[in-house]
């Protein structure tokens, strides 16, 4: 054993490099963001909780048959409507809850939906939706969807009841380059 | 000053109190401060919600473990479990009794008369220190083992085992500094290395060495935390502790690294002198009082012992066997022997 | 993205390249004369009871009681040393036998694969793989768990992802899909099974 | 999962012991639950018990349309999404006879690596973290958060991102995202060389791990294990080269392989696969083709009827997927290879007469996540 070898058995000469390693991160700048006071900006893509537009919404039911576990529930009645002097067939939206504490806010309601802009979008970066009552807080009908009442909104982020259009409502990402 | 009510009670007295309530200050901050800098080591904040940059986290913790319900497991040995906390604590208050933190002093003239910052000095002390601190142990095994619980047991057997194989070797290192010095009493020690003009670092290296790693084995501190390794034993030995019975034994492992710590400090860093005592250029650092050197001292093992905490993976049980064992039992009896020689050649510190 | 714009392998302008055509779904062939097949046949002649290529993948259908024998001769004579996953499909109202149990092997050499497969009824055991193959071992412990198919000579045949003492296996097709009553649900009265509004109906905010 | 009440209680005549390390433990990267026979602190076996987070998964995928099953795929391995789709999506694909455009191809593939990077980054964190190493953990969560952060700007999920679909890609790449992703691919060889000294050297870390859980080449093929596991005891085998899909036959990377099969060499070659896949999406940065990504297919996806096996290299081993179609357009059965599942198996083997310490070592080592072993 040279005398090398055995300083460093003895002194653990070789634990060194993780201890300077240790030291120079003390220096450098902390990843923490202290999150009330400071929050992450979402991106636009991100799926957060629901916006939902009645206006828009033509009951077409394609959101219920994408959901993969069934959560949005959607009763709709048709109703002779007169539109320009012309009497004409609509179908008019009963109910449209949708059970937010089982979503996994997966995306594939808005990608599913056939309007322009989309009657339903995810891409409102609101996040917070913790809540004391899992049962009451977390199922949203079809005005609470809109007013967003209980919900602390993302700050920029307007209710969607105010016509808000989400940035990328309709999944234009193939569009977006040209 | 010669009333012996105030010699032999009043003052011990308010030296009891000032020193145990500092140490369990200092062991709860010791707390806040490895949190916060173990944050720092890994690029995060650490608690700094409690009060002024979370100075007052200690305190938040103290009031959570006191209003914790108090669990005793259903097939634990009452009696055993709940002396477990008490005989961790108690050795390691009462180790303090002897730590000298400073020369007699009169507090800026404040006393008529300069009495010594610490309890007592006895003329045995480094052997309490030794004999008192392993004390402990029992706190863990018995801990342990009336948990009734699997995990706990093997921590206390962990901890029993690694306890008597860094025993040894730390007894040898300390051998070296009292060949040196030429005395048990920790003050005399320190005043030796006034007369040595050197700290005993120096001529001791690998007595030092060896004597604060096994001080961290001994603490079952990373990397040698075997007794409560978290991602093997849970928590090890205080897995069915809780509430205040948690904080005693959370309490005197930190305890513990100040004892560790402020004995490397006396044995071989010259305790409360200044950084090369005899050299009269370096006078003007005397301004600085005494216990402010032994204090900062303390403060640089305890850093070290967090920065290791941040730094290191944990050794394996057979691994830590082996270094108490084989390398570091024979390093330090071969160092024995070499600082022995030296000194019947050339007269040694005395 | 414009500017990494590099030549994109495309088809001429007259053919549409694949992805804009529509798809040519793959129809299953048969594959008696497959290199592979014909090696296992080779071997062992008369365990090769029907072949389709579907797809560029070569399914096997082999009798069941020669399956361990095929496995032997697979490993050991014909290089395929990797068993890759073993499961079984319910067909539930198959005259010929309700389940199809398939397993896939590789070999290394030509990075070849096969699947073989073996048509048993419902109580038929299946010799085990785990003689040849030892990753075998739990791959049928799950077949057994959720088809209830039995494997001889398996060194240590329980349930795997459901609990031993579990009523049905899951993955049969008349097994509901809600679940079972298996008495370990927790707050049966304030969580009904299912959940939703459906189960409280006008119940929700 | 089946309890054996009576190994738990104490056996009075013997110096063995049983102790249940699970399902809530530390270190057991979830529910897993491992029954230990101890002598001392020396393991004579080890019996996992799986199936606390069962969730019937593969029985789900019969109730539902081929889209959506994606967001399921994300729930197995949850730290393996990206791989998880591309798997599930690329067995579809094959059974419909699908060819999906180079550009949706090339961007599954930087999914798929950086996806890879992120569970080689958890596996180090935890790893180290189950040694007793705190900090790498940090550190290397540093980095993964810009990567979930690219996720998060690309398909608008960070964990569960449900960013593929049969035919192709659901979305183009955002503005710019390419120039992140390539600062990120810069930096990231020095933060790897950053973890490598803190570790590789480490005294204490060979202690641990070199030796440790050693498997043999033949035994390694023969148990089944794919992925890191296989290549640490020197098969140079991976599912990228071996059966190439997606674009892996026209990018260079290699196989990095180990020689002694033991906890040190599994450690070695993940390090390396991360270089690797950075490597690998260097290439794809230089060379993205442009285009559609998405190929036509029908609204309602409903493929023929037949059988179809495609497996991917994931980052665990081998992720493939089984897709039984009775030309529904629900799939008839379903079945996940799981790598997590089959490598799992192998733990008794390679923990037997070594310490306690050594079996979470060797947990840490099999990299494996209970959502894909429980399905």
């Amino acid at each position: 054993m040279s005398v090398r070898k055995l300083l460093t058995e003895v002194f653990h000469l070789d634990l060194l490099g993780g201890l300077w390693q240790t030291a120079r991160f003390t220096m450098t700048r902390k990843a923490t963001v202290p999150y009330p006071e400071k929050r992450l900006d979402p991106t636009p893509r991100f799926r957060g909780m629901f916006g939902f537009s009645e206006e828009r919404c033509i009951v077409c039911r394609a959101c219920e048959r994408a959901c993969p576990i069934r959560i949005i529930y959607i009763d709709g009645h048709l109703e002779e409507v007169e539109v320009d002097g012309k009497k004409r067939k609509k179908q008019v939206l009963d109910r449209y809850d949708i059970d937010v504490k089982r979503c996994m806010f997966c995306g594939l309601c808005q990608e599913a939906c056939p309007t322009t802009p989309k009657a339903i979008w995810l891409t409102t970066k609101t996040y917070e939706l913790a809540t004391y009552e899992r049962d009451l807080s977390l199922y949203f009908r079809k005005d609470r969807l809109q007013s967003w009442e209980g919900v602390v909104a993302y700050p920029g982020v307007v209710a969607p009841a105010d016509g808000q259009t989400p940035d990328d409502p309709g999944g234009t990402g193939g569009k977006e380059r040209g | 000053m010669t009333n012996p009510w105030v010699v032999y009670l009043l003052v011990p007295m308010v030296k009891i109190v000032v020193i145990l309530g500092a140490i369990t200050l200092a062991a709860a901050y010791l707390s806040y401060f490895e949190r916060r800098l173990v944050g720092f080591l890994q690029i995060r904040l650490g608690p700094n919600r409690v009060g002024w940059q979370g100075v007052l986290q200690p305190i938040a913790d103290a009031l959570k473990l006191f209003s914790k319900e108090d669990i005793i497991p259903t097939r634990a040995e009452k009696l055993v479990y709940l002396s477990g906390p008490v005989l961790i604590i108690v050795p390691a208050l009462v180790v303090f009794s002897v730590i000298p933190f400073g020369p007699p002093t009169n507090l800026f003239g404040l006393l008529p008369q300069a009495i010594p910052p610490y309890l007592t000095d006895i003329n045995v002390s480094v052997l309490f220190v030794l004999g008192v601190s392993s004390f402990g142990i029992y706190g863990i095994i018995l801990g342990g083992w009336a948990s009734n619980n699997k995990f706990s047991l093997m921590g206390g057997l962990r901890s029993a085992a690694q306890l008597i194989s860094y025993e040894v070797p730390m007894g040898f290192a300390i051998v070296a500094v009292l060949l040196m010095a030429g005395s048990l009493s920790l003050v005399s020690i320190v005043e030796a290395q006034r007369q040595a003009h050197v700290w005993y670092v120096f001529p001791g290296f690998v007595a030092f060495f060896i004597y604060f790693i096994c001080g961290v084995a001994e603490t079952n501190r990373n990397p040698f935390d075997l007794p409560e390794a978290e991602a093997e034993l849970v928590a090890g030995f205080h897995t069915e502790y809780s509430g205040m019975k948690f904080a005693f034994y959370f309490l005197a492992e930190y305890a513990n690294m100040v004892v560790v710590s402020s004995m490397a400090t006396v044995l071989f860093f010259g305790g409360w002198l200044r950084p090369f005592p005899s050299w009269g250029w370096l006078g003007f650092l005397d301004v600085v009082p005494p216990v402010v050197w032994f204090l900062a001292k303390v403060a640089a093992f305890l850093y070290c012992y967090i920065w290791f905490r941040g730094t290191f993976p944990r050794v394996r049980f057979d691994q830590l066997m082996a270094l108490g064992w084989k390398v570091f039992l024979p390093v330090s009896l071969a160092n024995l022997m070499v600082i022995g020689t030296l000194i019947v050649l050339f007269g040694g510190g005395r | 993205m414009a500017e990494q714009e590099t030549p994109t392998p495309q088809a001429p302008a007259v053919a549409l390249p694949p992805w804009e055509a529509n798809p040519v779904t793959p129809a299953p062939q048969d594959a008696r004369q497959h290199g592979q097949v014909a090696e296992l046949a080779a071997a062992l002649p008369d365990a090769v009871l029907d072949a389709v290529d579907m797809a560029g993948q070569v399914t096997v259908a082999i009798p069941v009681e020669r399956a361990l024998e095929v496995f032997r001769v697979c490993a050991e004579r014909l290089g395929y040393e990797f068993l890759v996953d073993c499961t079984a499909v319910d067909w539930k109202d198959r005259p010929e036998g309700r389940f199809d149990v398939i397993w896939w092997i590789h070999r290394h050499r030509d990075e070849r694969r096969l699947r073989l497969k073996v048509r048993v009824a419902d109580g038929v055991e299946v010799a085990s793989a785990t003689p040849v193959w030892k990753t075998a071992n739990w791959m049928e412990r799950e077949v057994w768990d959720m088809f209830g198919i039995r494997f001889a000579g398996h060194p240590n045949l329980e349930r795997i992802l459901t609990w031993e003492g579990f009523g049905g296996h899951p993955l049969r097709k008349d097994f509901p899909v809600e679940g079972i009553d298996t008495g370990a649900a927790v707050y049966p009265e304030t969580y009904p099974p299912g959940g939703g509004p459906s189960a409280k109906p006008g119940g929700a905010q | 999962m089946s309890t054996d009440l009576h190994l738990i209680q104490s056996m009075p005549d013997s110096e063995e012991m049983e102790v249940s390390f699970g399902p809530q433990h530390p270190a057991t990267h979830g529910v897993l639950r491992v029954m230990v026979r101890l002598d001392g602190e020396r393991i004579l076996d080890a019996r996992p018990i799986i199936g606390y987070l069962h969730r019937g998964t593969e029985k789900l995928f019969e109730t539902m349309y081929y889209n959506g099953c994606v967001p399921h795929t994300d729930r197995l391995d949850y730290t393996t999404a990206a791989a998880n789709n591309q798997a599930f999506v690329g067995a579809v694909e094959k059974l419909m006879g699908v060819t999906i455009p180079p550009r949706a191809a090339w961007i599954r593939m930087m999914l798929a690596e950086m996806q890879r990077l992120a569970s080689h980054i958890i596996w180090l964190a935890t790893h180290a973290l189950d040694i007793g190493a705190m900090s790498p953990f940090f550190y290397t969560f540093q980095e993964r958060e810009t990567i979930l952060d690219l996720f998060e700007e690309y398909c608008g999920a960070r964990l569960t991102l449900n960013a593929m679909r049969v035919g192709g890609q659901p979305l183009d790449l955002p503005e710019g995202w390419t120039d992140r992703l390539r600062v990120f691919v810069d930096q990231l060889p020095d933060r790897i060389a950053e973890w490598e000294r803190l570790l590789t050297d480490n005294r204490i870390w060979k202690g641990r791990t070199v030796g440790v859980g050693v498997i043999s080449a033949a035994d390694a093929v023969n148990w089944g294990l794919t992925g890191p596991p296989l290549r640490g005891s020197g098969v140079r085998w991976d599912v990228r080269k071996a059966l190439p899909y997606e674009g892996y036959d026209q990018v260079e990377f290699d196989v990095p392989i180990g020689q002694n099969g033991d906890t040190y060499d599994r450690y070695l070659v993940r390090m390396e696969e991360m270089r690797q896949s950075l490597r690998i999406l260097r290439q794809c940065l230089d060379r993205q083709p442009d285009g559609p990504v998405m190929a036509k297919v029908p609204k309602v996806i409903k493929p023929p009827k037949g059988e179809v096996y495609h497996s991917v290299e994931g980052p665990k081993g081998e992720l493939g997927f089984y897709v039984v179609s009775d030309g529904s357009t629900q799939p008839y059965r379903l079945h996940v290879r799981p790598s997590s599942f089959i490598n799992l198996q192998v733990l008794p083997e390679l923990v037997r007469g070594h310490l306690v310490a050594d079996l979470i070592a060797v947990i840490g080592t099999l990299d494996i996540v209970l959502g894909e072993i429980d399905r």
